[in-house]
């Protein structure tokens, strides 16, 4: 592999981790918040769908990801009530929110079949930074979600450690009833991050739809929101190491379709068991390892209310 | 002058389910004062100032905060009325560090400057007099520190009404002193402090004035002047009889346990026990005296089964129990009372009859081949009910809202059943009422007539001089020595306690 | 079946038609086309009633599905997908005066045809198209699944290409899905950045059309008419046109003239088509397509006729001779000019 | 508003109460629904009536409801062991395939053998798969603590890729002109089944089992041997409990009994092994375990129900409603379920508004009553 391909591939490894990526930074805000959300696969489908739908309704892409932003933070709101105020099962009620949300969305979708988006988001290479070797042609010749991603990982990183909220989410995940007592509203933060994991959620779904692969297709998602969950694991609650998994993840894909132009030819089916192995390894080695600081939010899946000990 | 009216609470009432906990109660404090809150275990004491701080909400009842009547629905309308607690249970997030907890959810504007965070709680923390390391995070810290990071806590937010409920219980009587000292401080300066607590020393030490609670219900408020520790313990019992305890009589039996050399390695990945030795013999009590943390949970843990010994031996009898799981201990007669009652000892989640044969499940009469006795097991738990009068309302519920020194009596009550060789009981004591504190003393002192080698392992001096028929010391993991109550004083093991700080 | 159900005037009464699906009418793909066909025969023949069950798994639910169609009272029921056989063998015996139609599979009964459509005649022309269309010499070809389907679809279209620009070579990628856009998408990027400039697809979604169209190259859709969505990219599709045949068996079941057969129809019949291609094919190709067109459709000609060598070089087919249906359906070997390979 | 709602966790539940709140869940859920399905003009009695027809209105539509079922059981039982012992295994789905997979290695190797060998082999085979699938992730949970959520997720999609993978490549029927099937299994591999209908023996497989696994939770030294590692795992060791071995034991057993849902699936219903074979059964069966309250008698009666709502989902296109109507419907019933568990472990009683009461510090919101 030359290094132009190489550079190619890695900028196409970006691509396919942007929706991803997108989606585990938001199941991540959720996860700190102590509330695990497994329905990211269905709120991605009605991001895309309803994405895709205001898009050609509008003729303006970015409405058409503000709407699949808002679509996803509407339907998570589901979740929240279900597991934050009825304290279901967090586990149940994800999975029956993916079963609804693939409903939902392909029965919104449904006169949006066939039809090609009319507008989309294009590659605008940013001047000078996409002139710097390697790296420019590997993140900065996209389009702008993807710049959107750059600037989103940023600031939930400065979020997650370097605000007060952020101090206040963590809290939240590991003690409720300390943050509680100390008046932080527990209830209004987990409903604000599994809103915050639908927005994100959607996002990704309308990259797909709007972006990555322009149009809508029932089921469009293909069980990456499945993967974003694992991802936000692989990344241990860390929104950069979350950029990084997405773009491994995403790139492992790719490598095994550019793996077969150059006659290599290892069974697609090992191929695509790779990423599921190495987030098994990884969980593993991190776990043998046992260290505090990459644990799981210490109240994460746990219903928390005030009144009951 | 008439003090300013802190808190008023009038008629506050609070069940759970069907049972009433707070029963028409009312409750005073005055800025400057410090009200000691008393009462038995499950008395309702923990309730009523739960509601004061905004964690329950009372079903009926008002409270004024200065003087206003207030609705408290959450913790932080409280915080904002000035009320601060302390609770029994540490509300801390470990994985944070001391300042982040103290400013959490409290400090204004977006961004969190750490260094400058951690600048600040260091002054605040010094004005008080209450050393903390700021950027430490809970879960490396000891539990007197933990403490002061939560009176921090409340202090931070401008709190003048302090709760504490129970603060002494975990703490060493130099913390305890410590503690004191600050709250009279802070009475001096015109906060209001409610203490919660069981030791009736402390209370005639520094409260002004004493409400006591009985069964949910007020039985009155009294000065200080015109108490003493008979006339409350009679109060939160109805009638109370302080029995005579008999020394040992009995001539000390064999060896049955015999402890060498031993070294355990802790949580921590250090040594937790450094090279003990000792011996415990039938029909006598060893008291380990030491501040909490020097190695007897780890000490115990070992003698259990329940943790590995690095180097070193212990026998039963003659046999080497190196290598031995927690099973085999069990079945060589060892039993354990925990420290962590529903951490370790108890599952809270399960019903008592569950629960009383978490040790023997495995024997006749409870198994019958590859089955469970059940019925066998809820005549068990009627009999500890009734031998240990334990207080359930449902004997087919699950054991975790019932009360401290219930939840003891059950656990104490199976490890007992089981007629051990040896008993370890570690803070068997700890949070309970005078009352059931008695019931407990004389449960270990059976034991210890019947033939039992008892370990009993405390920080309080006192119980531990009276029960003791020998007294190990420990200071950081080793032993400083093993003394004769009769031959030491409690000021002598004071200093045996802390003989390797002051060296 | 009860017949409470049935409309009672019997004058109104009409024929139930129905469709066994494997995806959502909305994949824009297979399951789309064949419900494209659904609605050109309802259309046609005024005195019948369709429906169709979308989204059904291959698994133990089709079988059901197809009994209760049979159920219902449908006297025709096409299921369109090659797990589908099993269960329709089986219902079949069960309903022995309904006719079931199982599409792409080799099983059949007294009542159970299959059918199925002779895309490699489509496939070879549009080989024929991207083959002139290449300056690179190289052609992505997005494959779904390694079975003999689309090994066939790709030697076809290699034969094709290989007939106008014998230095050409089909570049195969397998990307084990029928139905994930993005992932289909990057696959043709990945063949993009290895040279290809022109791509084919056997794939279900448009995701390999939109590469080429990003990447300014050119692509031969599948399935149905893609060209909405790469307008600068898009050259032509070999396309399924189930409607005609659908008409017909209707037809012929109508008439009690329908007997079971294996139906594998070819551009003649119109079941398999070339889709219009677009002003960015230059007319000396559509020329050479519509030459080689004619041959298919009158029979002159068919694409696997020998001299054909294998990915070795090897004489698989001698010259002049012609591979037989049965050969055809279960190929297993890539011709020569086929650059890839297919897992065991 | 005078007064707030209080709201406790119940403390002894009422049996009829807790039907009865079951019921106006699934009720709401249908009212909720009748009104999307009005909204999109489509009669909702009508798709009901459709639904319960397809599901429970004929002999037919019942055997096909039970045919449903047993998977569902199967892999619901499973799931409720590891459950029970707070092992949140969610990867029944890769051990129904994995069980399936070595189901048919013994159907497809041994096919000569009689049934009376060949099935209980067969049910073996199945069962140790799916025992293998689930112990690979409880050993790094056993040692190390590994999170079983996302390592028994993960196993799932290999294990389905691994049928593809057999199925395409070294499986493949020779006579199946390169389909990705293998070839039919023979007959004696087939599970009987009950009359002209596709009810096999399958279903008495499920039921004994629910019935053993309730006396093993409930009465057995090893029930209460998980059953206190799931509540306590301290408490487990600290009574002497083997929690290492227990973890492995559980997770094996459980993954075992989603195998031999993949087992009967096969052997029952396909004869052969085929990629998909599970339309997500193992999906499902998690969410029919948490319903049951992990009670392996409550799974046989949910297990049903389910089954009948999928089945009566495909029921319902025939009456003119897509797919996808059928599939959210579930969803929203699902969600009404869910939440109506919330008042059978709670109760919420009125409380009168003291009126003396006035909020200074904040205007009075009133949340959550
Ligand atoms: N769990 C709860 N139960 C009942 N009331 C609550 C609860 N949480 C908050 N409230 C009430 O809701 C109101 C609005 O919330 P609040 O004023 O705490 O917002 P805030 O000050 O911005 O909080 P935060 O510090 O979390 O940002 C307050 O009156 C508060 O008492
Ligand atoms: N959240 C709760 N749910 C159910 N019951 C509770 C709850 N909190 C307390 N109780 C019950 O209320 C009664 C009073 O409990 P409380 O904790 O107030 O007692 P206390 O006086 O603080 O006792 P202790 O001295 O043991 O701390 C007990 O019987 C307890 O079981
Ligand atoms: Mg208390
Ligand atoms: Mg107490």
């Amino acid at each position: 592999m030359d290094s132009a391909m190489l550079i190619a591939t890695l900028a196409a490894a970006v691509t396919a981790g942007t929706p991803i990526f997108y989606a585990c930074l938001g199941e991540l805000l959720t996860e700190k918040s102590g509330n695990l959300n497994l329905g990211v696969e269905g709120m991605m489908l009605i991001g895309a769908v309803c994405g895709f739908k205001a898009a050609v309704a509008t003729g303006n892409p970015w409405i058409g990801f503000l709407t699949a932003m808002l679509a996803g933070a509407a339907i998570s709101l589901i979740h929240g009530f279900l597991t934050i105020h009825l304290k279901a099962s967090q586990v149940v009620s994800g999975l029956a929110l993916t079963i609804f949300g693939t409903g939902l969305s392909s029965f919104i979708g449904k006169p949006l079949i066939g039809i090609p988006a009319p507008v989309k988001f294009n590659k605008i290479p940013i001047p000078g930074l996409s002139e710097i070797p390697y790296v420019g042609q590997i993140f900065f010749n996209h389009d702008a979600l993807i710049y959107l991603s750059y600037v989103a990982v940023i600031l939930v990183w400065v979020y997650l450690y370097k605000t007060n909220m952020g101090l206040k989410l963590k809290a939240v995940g590991e003690n409720p009833a300390a943050a509680d007592s100390l008046g932080v509203n527990v209830m209004r933060m987990q409903y604000i991050h599994v809103m915050l994991g639908g927005v994100f959620a959607g996002a990704g779904g309308a990259y797909l739809s709007l972006a990555y692969a322009p149009a809508w297709l029932e089921n469009m998602t293909a069980g990456r929101g499945w993967i974003a969950v694992a991802l936000v694991i692989f990344a241990l609650w860390n929104p950069l190491r979350a950029m990084l998994g997405a773009y491994i993840f995403g790139g492992l894909d790719i490598l095994g379709f550019r793996a077969q132009t150059f006659g290599i030819a290892i069974s697609p089916f090992f191929m695509k068991m790779i990423p599921y192995l190495f987030t098994i390894a990884v969980l593993i080695f991190i776990s043998a390892k046992n260290k505090r600081d990459v644990a799981p939010p210490a109240a994460l899946g746990v219903s928390y209310s005030r009144e009951e000990r | 002058m008439a003090a300013k009216q802190l808190v008023s609470m009038r008629g506050i009432t609070k069940s759970f389910g069907t049972e009433t906990v707070n029963d028409r109660i009312d409750f005073d404090l005055q800025a400057g004062e410090i009200h000691a809150l008393l009462g038995e275990n499950g008395a309702g004491k923990s309730t009523l100032m739960n509601i004061l701080s905004g964690v329950y909400r009372q079903d009926a009842g008002e409270i004024k905060l200065h003087g206003q009547p207030v609705t408290i629905q959450s913790p932080k309308d409280a915080i904002g009325c000035g009320v601060g607690m302390i609770h029994q249970h540490f509300k801390l997030v470990e994985n944070l560090t001391a300042a982040e907890n103290i400013i959490l959810g409290y400090k204004k504007g977006l961004m969190l400057n750490r260094k400058k965070i951690n600048q600040e709680i260091a002054e605040f923390s010094m004005s008080y007099g209450l050393s903390i390391q700021p950027q430490d995070c809970i879960y490396q810290m000891s539990v007197g520190e933990k403490q002061r990071v939560e009176i921090l806590k409340a202090l931070y937010r401008g709190a003048d009404i302090l709760i504490l409920d129970e603060p002494t219980a975990v703490l060493t009587p130099q913390e305890t002193k410590e503690l004191f000292t600050i709250l009279k401080k802070m009475a001096a300066e015109g906060c209001g402090v409610i203490i919660i607590t069981h030791k009736m020393q402390e209370v005639m030490e520094i409260a002004d004035r004493i409400t006591v609670l009985r069964k949910g219900k007020k039985v009155g408020t009294r000065e200080i002047g015109q108490v003493n520790e008979q006339v409350l313990a009679e109060m939160m019992m109805g009638q109370m009889v302080i029995r005579e305890r008999i020394k040992n009589i009995n001539p000390v039996g064999e060896t049955v346990l015999t402890v060498q050399n031993l070294t355990v390695r802790g949580d921590k990945g250090v040594d937790a026990v450094k090279d003990v030795s000792f011996t415990v013999n039938q029909g006598e009590i060893l008291g380990i005296a030491g501040i909490s943390g020097s190695g007897q949970k780890e000490l115990a843990e070992a003698i259990a089964g329940l943790r590995r010994a690095e180097a070193g031996s212990i026998k039963i009898a003659q046999e080497e129990t190196k290598g031995k799981t927690a099973r085999e201990m069990i079945d060589l007669g060892i039993s354990f009372v925990p420290e962590d009652r529903l951490g370790m000892g108890l599952i809270g989640t399960m019903d008592m009859a569950d629960n009383l044969i978490l040790k023997d499940y495995r024997k006749p009469p409870i198994s019958r081949g590859i089955f469970i006795d059940k019925q066998k097991a809820k005549e068990r738990a009627s009999a500890v009910i009734e031998q240990f009068d334990v207080k359930i309302a449902d004997n087919n519920g699950a054991i975790k809202s019932l009360s401290g020194g219930n939840l003891q009596k059950i656990l104490l009550g199976r490890e007992i059943l089981e007629e051990p060789k040896i008993l370890i009981a570690a803070y068997p004591v700890r949070g309970l009422d005078i009352g059931t504190t008695e019931a407990v003393y004389n449960l270990l002192l059976e034991q210890r007539d019947r033939g039992c080698a008892v370990i009993f392992i405390s920080e309080d001096l006192d119980e531990i001089m009276e029960l003791s028929d020998r007294i190990m010391v420990m200071e950081g993991g080793r032993t400083t020595g093993i003394v004769k109550p009769e031959e030491t004083s409690v000021e002598e093991i004071g200093r045996m306690m802390l003989s390797g700080r002051v060296s | 079946p009860t017949q409470a159900d049935q409309p009672k005037d019997a004058a109104e009464e009409k024929l139930k038609v129905a469709f066994v699906y494997v995806g959502p009418v909305g994949d824009a793909g297979w399951t789309y086309a064949h419900d494209m066909g659904r609605q050109y025969l309802e259309s046609q023949i005024p005195n019948i009633e369709t429906t169709f069950i979308e989204s059904v798994p291959e698994g133990a639910d089709s079988e059901r599905v197809i009994t209760e169609l049979a159920e219902k009272g449908n006297k025709i029921i096409f299921t369109t997908s090659f797990g589908y056989m099993d269960p329709t063998i089986n219902v079949a015996k069960k309903y022995p005066d309904v006719t079931f139609l199982h599409c792409s599979g080799f099983k059949t009964s007294e009542n159970v045809g299959t059918y199925f459509g002779r895309m490699y005649q489509a496939r070879y022309l549009s080989g024929i198209v991207a083959g002139q269309k290449t300056s690179s010499n190289v052609i992505g070809y997005v494959a779904a699944f390694p079975i003999p389907e689309v090994v066939r679809g790709i030697n076809a279209f290699t034969l094709g290409v290989r007939s106008v620009n014998p230095d050409a070579v089909v570049k195969v990628v397998w990307t084990n899905t029928w139905y994930d856009p993005a992932r289909e998408k990057e696959a043709a990027k990945g063949l993009l950045d290895a040279g290809a400039d022109v791509i084919a697809q056997h794939q279900d979604t448009p995701g390999p059309q939109q590469a080429a169209e990003e990447k300014g190259a050119f692509s031969i859709g599948y399935n149905t008419d893609m060209s909405q969505f790469a307008p600068k990219a898009y050259l032509t599709a070999p396309v399924w046109n189930w409607g005609p045949y659908y008409v017909e068996t209707v037809q012929a079941v109508m008439d009690g003239t329908w007997k079971t057969e294996q139906y594998w129809g070819g551009m003649d019949e119109g079941i398999t088509q070339l889709a219009p291609m677009t002003d960015l094919v230059d007319a000396e190709t559509k020329a050479l397509v519509e030459a080689k067109q004619k041959e298919i459709i009158s029979g002159t000609w068919d694409v696997f006729t020998g001299e054909i060598k294998d990915q070795n070089g090897n004489v698989a087919v001698k010259a002049g001779e012609k591979m037989t249906d049965e050969q055809m359906l279960s190929f297993d070997w890539f011709v020569e000019g086929v650059d890839g390979t297919i897992p065991k | 508003m005078n007064g707030r709602f209080k709201i406790e966790k119940r403390e002894i539940q009422n049996k009829y109460a807790l039907t009865g709140i079951r019921l106006v869940g699934i009720f709401l859920a249908l009212i909720a629904g009748g009104i999307f399905l009005a909204s999109t003009g489509h009669g909702p009695i009508l798709v009901y009536k459709a639904m319960l027809k397809g599901a429970f209105g004929s002999s037919y539509g019942i055997n096909e409801t039970i045919v449903k079922t047993i998977p569902l059981l199967l892999a619901a039982l499973g799931i409720s062991v590891a459950f029970r012992m707070k092992l949140w295994n969610i990867g029944a789905e890769g051990q129904i395939c994995v069980g399936g997979i070595a189901a048919s290695a013994v159907a497809l190797k041994f096919g000569h053998l009689p049934s009376y060998v060949l099935l209980p082999s067969m049910l073996l085979a199945g069962f140790l798969g799916g025992a293998i699938w689930g112990l690979l992730p409880a050993i790094p949970k056993a040692l190390w603590k590994t999170n079983e959520t996302i390592t028994t997720l993960m196993m799932n999609y290999i294990g389905i890729l691994w049928v593809d993978y057999l199925v395409f490549g070294p499986w493949k029927d020779p006579k199946g002109f390169n389909f990705p099937i293998t070839p039919e299994f023979s007959p004696a591999a087939f599970l009987p089944t009950f009359g002209r209908s596709r009810v096999h023996t399958g279903i008495i497989i499920a039921l004994v089992l629910a019935a053993l696994l309730y006396v093993i939770i409930n009465k057995t030294l090893w029930g209460y041997e998980i059953r206190v590692a799931g509540e306590n795992s301290e408490a487990a060791k600290y009574a002497g409990m083997n929690v290492k071995r227990n973890i492995i034991l559980a997770m094996g057993i459980s993954g075992g009994i989603a195998g031999i849902a993949g087992m009967t699936e096969l052997a029952g219903i396909t004869h052969r092994l085929q990629s998909g074979f599970s339309p997500g059964y193992g999906y499902s069966a998690i969410i029919i375990a948490w319903l049951s309250r992990l009670n392996p008698i409550a799974a046989i009666g949910v297990s049903f129900l389910f089954g009948g709502m999928l089945v009566g989902g495909y029921a319902v296109q025939t009456s003119g409603l897509p797919a996808a109507t059928a599939v959210m419907m579930q969803g929203l019933i699902l969600f009404f379920v869910l939440g109506a568990e919330f008042f059978t472990q709670h109760q919420i009683t009125w409380i009168k508004k003291n009126h003396a009461e006035k909020p200074v510090v904040r205007k009075e919101v009133e949340i959550h009553g």
